[in-house]
């Protein structure tokens, strides 16, 4: 299969999207200028002229609403934020307008945004106001449907489910996932949303690797014996179940894995969710492996400290393999 | 024409009276913010819109609702939470829908409605029709950080919206005065370069008179255009809360001349003579009266079909 | 014991704080005239005057900034915002600055700012914009402490231990309780932040009712017969695990009532810590009985579907206590 | 003194050559923002500052640190992660931090700072002090909401705030045209009733003269006042982003009339002869070599007093 980046495999998507679809339109900071700042935007002004990609100042309550008028009117959006820390000035845009719209007018609005997520990640020491991965607080608010692909076929798959969505998506992407090659397959595919992804198939542990925690897992398998079911939930909102739940019935013990502080984060609801509905499964006390309770530090090694590593995993991993009922 | 406006106002009031009553008398629950004393602001701008224009409200929008639409029933029916409301029941008094009628919805954020209308005036250029997107908000609103962003892109993209601010004197128990450290908003639209007005928001006729002015500005494509009407909300804030206004104050804003439907009665003395409003009055009441009759017996919507249509999981 | 409303309680928390240490201020709108929108200022102006209670425009990003920014100068701000609900035209202020100015200054400053989220509650048919319930938001991001008076005393002895804390903390009212009389101590008392109360003891099952939920459990239990040890948390960031085991490894089985939606709340980190904590206690799953996963309608029979009511909770209790393992 | 503000943006200049080289060669991680071509600005303001006068800062934020703190070696540290940083390598190029000089920080968000900075203006009110409160943003940061609801609550408190735009014409790759619907950012000032000036930002002789209008104003318990600076981001805006500007622009920004440093030294030939400049340059070379070797010779905070510090549960 040929290789391109996650950030390539997007652009594609949003050529393709906004080929097929004259209602979709691009709009956020910097997409007018040079393919955005991330070259997430690559042509698409050469393509789409400046009507349909809509360079803004720096007024992301502003822009974000006016996605959200435009949706109400027929149109597609795909709405950027540069760094998903950026979010909060625009809070009430997001919770209380475009997740709320369509029920607050009785069903008589649909509100078709796409809410792209950039530069989300950790590890390249930006500092607390630009580590953070804030799934949670959007999976709390009813009205959204939350995606974190992990890969660059995700990246394309889920960007184009999402697009074709009716509802509000929050797309969450990561910034050290962009530039690595990864195979994606030619032309058009959708990877629909609500489906997870079993990326090994194991027997003693299942572990659950929300978005980038996906490759920290594979790298802490190569220092284990344990036998591991590696699922990537890529929607974290709704929440596969069924085949989080079918891979607990084999192994009896989950972990999570994420970059966010575990404290009311996706690894909690899914651990509510295991017990209600597969608490006879459970072998012993599912984990979150999370971020700690702490603010991201600058300096590299707080910063290492604060995020679950590689070799935590694998040593988790391990005495969960060797944890005997 | 003349008729018909005072109408139109008279039927915003008696709403907003019978309303008042209703609530007060515990038939329905929620949030109310009345519209009463600020009539001719909704009047006069609708008076200038079409069907395919859009509207976006606030929480004091049971006035912009009924200028915009004539849906006396589909109001009422919503703040008694019954499925015949015009939002089904799922929006209550802040929340009034009626896409279809171009009237996008109230709001409860102090300021959130003004980035949506950004949205449909956007839409508007997008797809090349000669729609106008008109938002109002009060000289609270315009304090709010959405009110500085929204009107620079607005005037960066000249979108055809009209942003109409309503200052009314008081934002829940602040005067003016303490929130917008300089009252005259067109200074603010001046300083993106937007066209704007002042006008006596309780004299309909300048307000027609500047509504057909930004109208025909916005549509002709030169970009927004903002409206400055001077009002004052005759009402305390919302049910809940204590007013405690200069008794004087109060006074000299209820004076007939300062009363919006007095005022263009007082304009046009052959149009609407007393006979003639009296009649209007009959009919009004009527139609209101109809309306809490068909609210009263509507039902409330399902919970089966809730879950049905929106639950997501 | 004298009889006070909470709305009383807190006010007399704040005439004594603000008497006690010339550094705290209250600010936020509508503070300074008539004692605020819900009389929670009562006096306030006529006693410390304007420089002290200080009114603002309806610009909760600046003022919540400027109490953020007083803070790192020595003043210990009280904020308010008059509903929870508008806290997102806010949470750049709120969780970028306020949670993480001290560790992003290498502990150089303090923010010792109170953020009253006032009017918080449903049931009072208020839509979907006023209705929410969010303390998630804040447990997910470190740097906030998180606490939920659910009665007038703990309303007064939170809020001074609040206003003496050195770090942020969000505090969070019910305003259906902001009239009722119920008994307050007289004179200073605190209520430290991080302790729970056993409101009721019992044997069969351990209810955690979070806020204004403790009241809907009290009505609850008057419907079943099941022995139910009823925790009410006060404060749900940090939450005070020690006592939840505790009551846990009596009953060996737990239920959590909240307002908020389940989808990573509360609830669900309770239950995170819980069966991380405490599995072997556990004699069934443990359940969260929370707000429905979509924005709360206006009208009085959705709303009412969409929240747990006193007889759902009743209906759970009695099924679990009829449990057996 | 002519010397001593000269040296001052020296420093800052060749701190920020050294930090880039450094940064190119992955001596250290995170985003930079240089300050190359605006030093003139910071200086300016800063001269006309005491300690216990405060600072809010940017994203763009290490030539306002050196210019208020002097302190090179904490700087350096802190970049590097280092437990000696200004902020004990907590924070990094956008979080430096040092409150006994009055520097309240950097910010990663575009306009986050400037609600910050009312908060100490109100604590000078508050306390009867006579501190003013400067906080520096770009003309990308005044189409934020904040700038808005910060500007008109200066106003209504008459709070001691210098608000300081740098236009350094581009935000990220955006220019001002396509940000700022007005880019004369005073008329802002106007709508809120605040005084302000317009200025040559790359004239050091021109900022002190308006940096002291405006402290001298603010000061004296005036109000806020808005200071409005013209200048160009000569460096790409930070280490990853691409930079396509035009080449005849770049140009035209680094003709020596246009360097704050070369105007500078063109205005004072004598005190700034070509003997002194050198001299200057040496001193400054070897302080920063001697802040760089200091940065590198540190340890890197513990993790243990890290938890012990900072962790909640
Ligand atoms: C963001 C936000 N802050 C506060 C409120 C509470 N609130 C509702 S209406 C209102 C006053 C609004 O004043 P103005 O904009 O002048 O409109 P008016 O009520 O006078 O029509 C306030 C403070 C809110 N709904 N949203
Ligand atoms: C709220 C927010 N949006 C976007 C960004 C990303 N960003 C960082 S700096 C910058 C440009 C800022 O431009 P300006 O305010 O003019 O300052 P300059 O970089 O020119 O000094 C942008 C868009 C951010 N940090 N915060
Ligand atoms: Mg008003
Ligand atoms: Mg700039």
């Amino acid at each position: 299969m040929r290789k391109i980046t996650y950030i390539d495999a997007m652009n594609e998507a949003l050529h393709e999207e906004m080929q097929r679809d004259e209602n979709v339109f691009v709009i956020g900071e910097d997409v007018d200028i040079d393919g955005g700042v991330w070259n997430e935007c690559y042509k698409l002004m050469e393509t789409f002229g400046k009507q349909r990609v809509v360079g803004t100042p720096i007024s992301e309550s502003a822009f974000s609403g006016l996605a959200a008028g435009a949706a109400m009117c027929g149109l597609r959006p795909v709405l950027e934020f540069m760094y998903m820390d950026f979010v909060g000035v625009a809070m009430d845009q997001l919770c209380n307008q475009i997740a709320k719209l369509h029920i607050m007018s009785g069903g008589q609005v649909k509100i078709p945004v796409t809410i792209r997520m950039c530069g989300t990640g950790t590890g390249s020491r930006e500092a607390a106001q630009h580590s953070q991965s804030l799934e949670a607080w959007f999976a709390h608010i009813p009205g959204f449907k939350v995606v974190m692909p992990a890969t660059a076929k995700d990246s394309k798959g889920l960007l184009k489910a999402a697009i074709r969505d009716d509802s509000p998506v929050i797309f969450i992407e990561n910034r050290n996932l962009y530039y690595e090659k990864e195979p994606v397959p030619e032309g058009e595919f959708i990877v629909p949303i609500g489906q997870g992804e079993i990326v090994r198939e194991g027997t003693d542990v299942t572990v659950v690797a929300v978005a980038y925690s996906r490759h920290k897992v594979l790298k802490a398998l190569e220092m284990t014996e344990a036998s591991v079911e590696l699922i990537d939930p890529r929607t974290v909102d709704p929440l596969d179940m069924p085949l989080i739940l079918d891979s607990l019935a084999k192994t009896g013990k989950l972990l999570v894995v994420q970059e966010a502080t575990s404290e009311c984060g996706i690894g909690a609801e899914i651990v509510r969710q295991v017990v209600e509905k597969g608490f006879d499964y459970l072998d012993c006390p599912p984990v979150v492996l999370g971020g700690k309770n702490i603010p991201t530090p600058f300096s590299a090694p707080l910063e290492d400290h604060v995020l679950p590593q590689v070799e935590d995993i694998a040593e988790k991993i391990t005495a969960f393999a060797k944890y005997q009922i | 024409m003349i008729k018909k406006y005072y109408k139109r106002m008279l039927t915003i009031r008696y709403f907003e009276e019978r309303i008042k009553q209703m609530y007060r008398g515990g038939e329905f629950f929620g949030a109310i913010h009345l519209y009463i004393g600020q009539e001719a602001i909704a009047v006069g701008l609708c008076s200038q819109l079409s069907d395919n224009d859009y509207v976006f409200s606030t929480h004091r929008g049971h006035g912009h609702y009924l200028a915009k639409t004539h849906d006396t029933k589909g109001a009422i029916a919503e703040l008694f939470g019954k499925e015949t409301g015009c939002s089904h029941g799922y929006g209550g008094s802040m929340h009034m829908f009626n896409p279809l009628k171009g009237f996008m919805g109230g709001n409860g954020i102090v300021g959130g409605g003004i980035p949506l209308a950004l949205g449909a005036a956007f839409s508007a250029q997008y797809r090349g029709t000669n729609e106008v997107s008109v938002v109002f908000f009060g000289e609270g609103a315009s304090n709010q950080g959405t009110f500085h962003e929204s009107l620079n892109l607005a005037a960066l993209k000249k979108l055809p919206l009209i942003a109409v601010c309503e200052n009314n004197r008081y934002a829940a128990t602040t005067p003016v005065a303490l929130s917008t450290s300089d009252e005259d908003i067109t200074k603010r639209a001046d300083a993106y370069g937007i066209k704007s007005l002042s006008v006596n928001g309780n004299d309909l006729t300048e307000v027609i008179a500047a509504a057909k002015k930004a109208v025909k500005h916005v549509r002709s494509g030169n970009g927004p255009f903002l409206l400055d009407c001077k009002t004052y909300r005759v009402e305390p804030h919302c049910g809940i809360i204590a007013d405690k206004r200069p008794e004087d104050e109060l006074a000299q804003w209820q004076k007939p001349e300062n009363d919006p439907l007095n005022c263009y009665q007082a304009q046009h003395p052959k149009e609407l003579n007393s006979a003639t409003v009296a009649a209007l009055e009959t009919d009004v009441k009527y139609e209101i009266e109809e309306a809490v009759e068909f609210a009263r017996a509507s039902s409330f919507p399902k919970v089966e079909n809730f879950i049905k249509e929106f639950a997501v999981q």
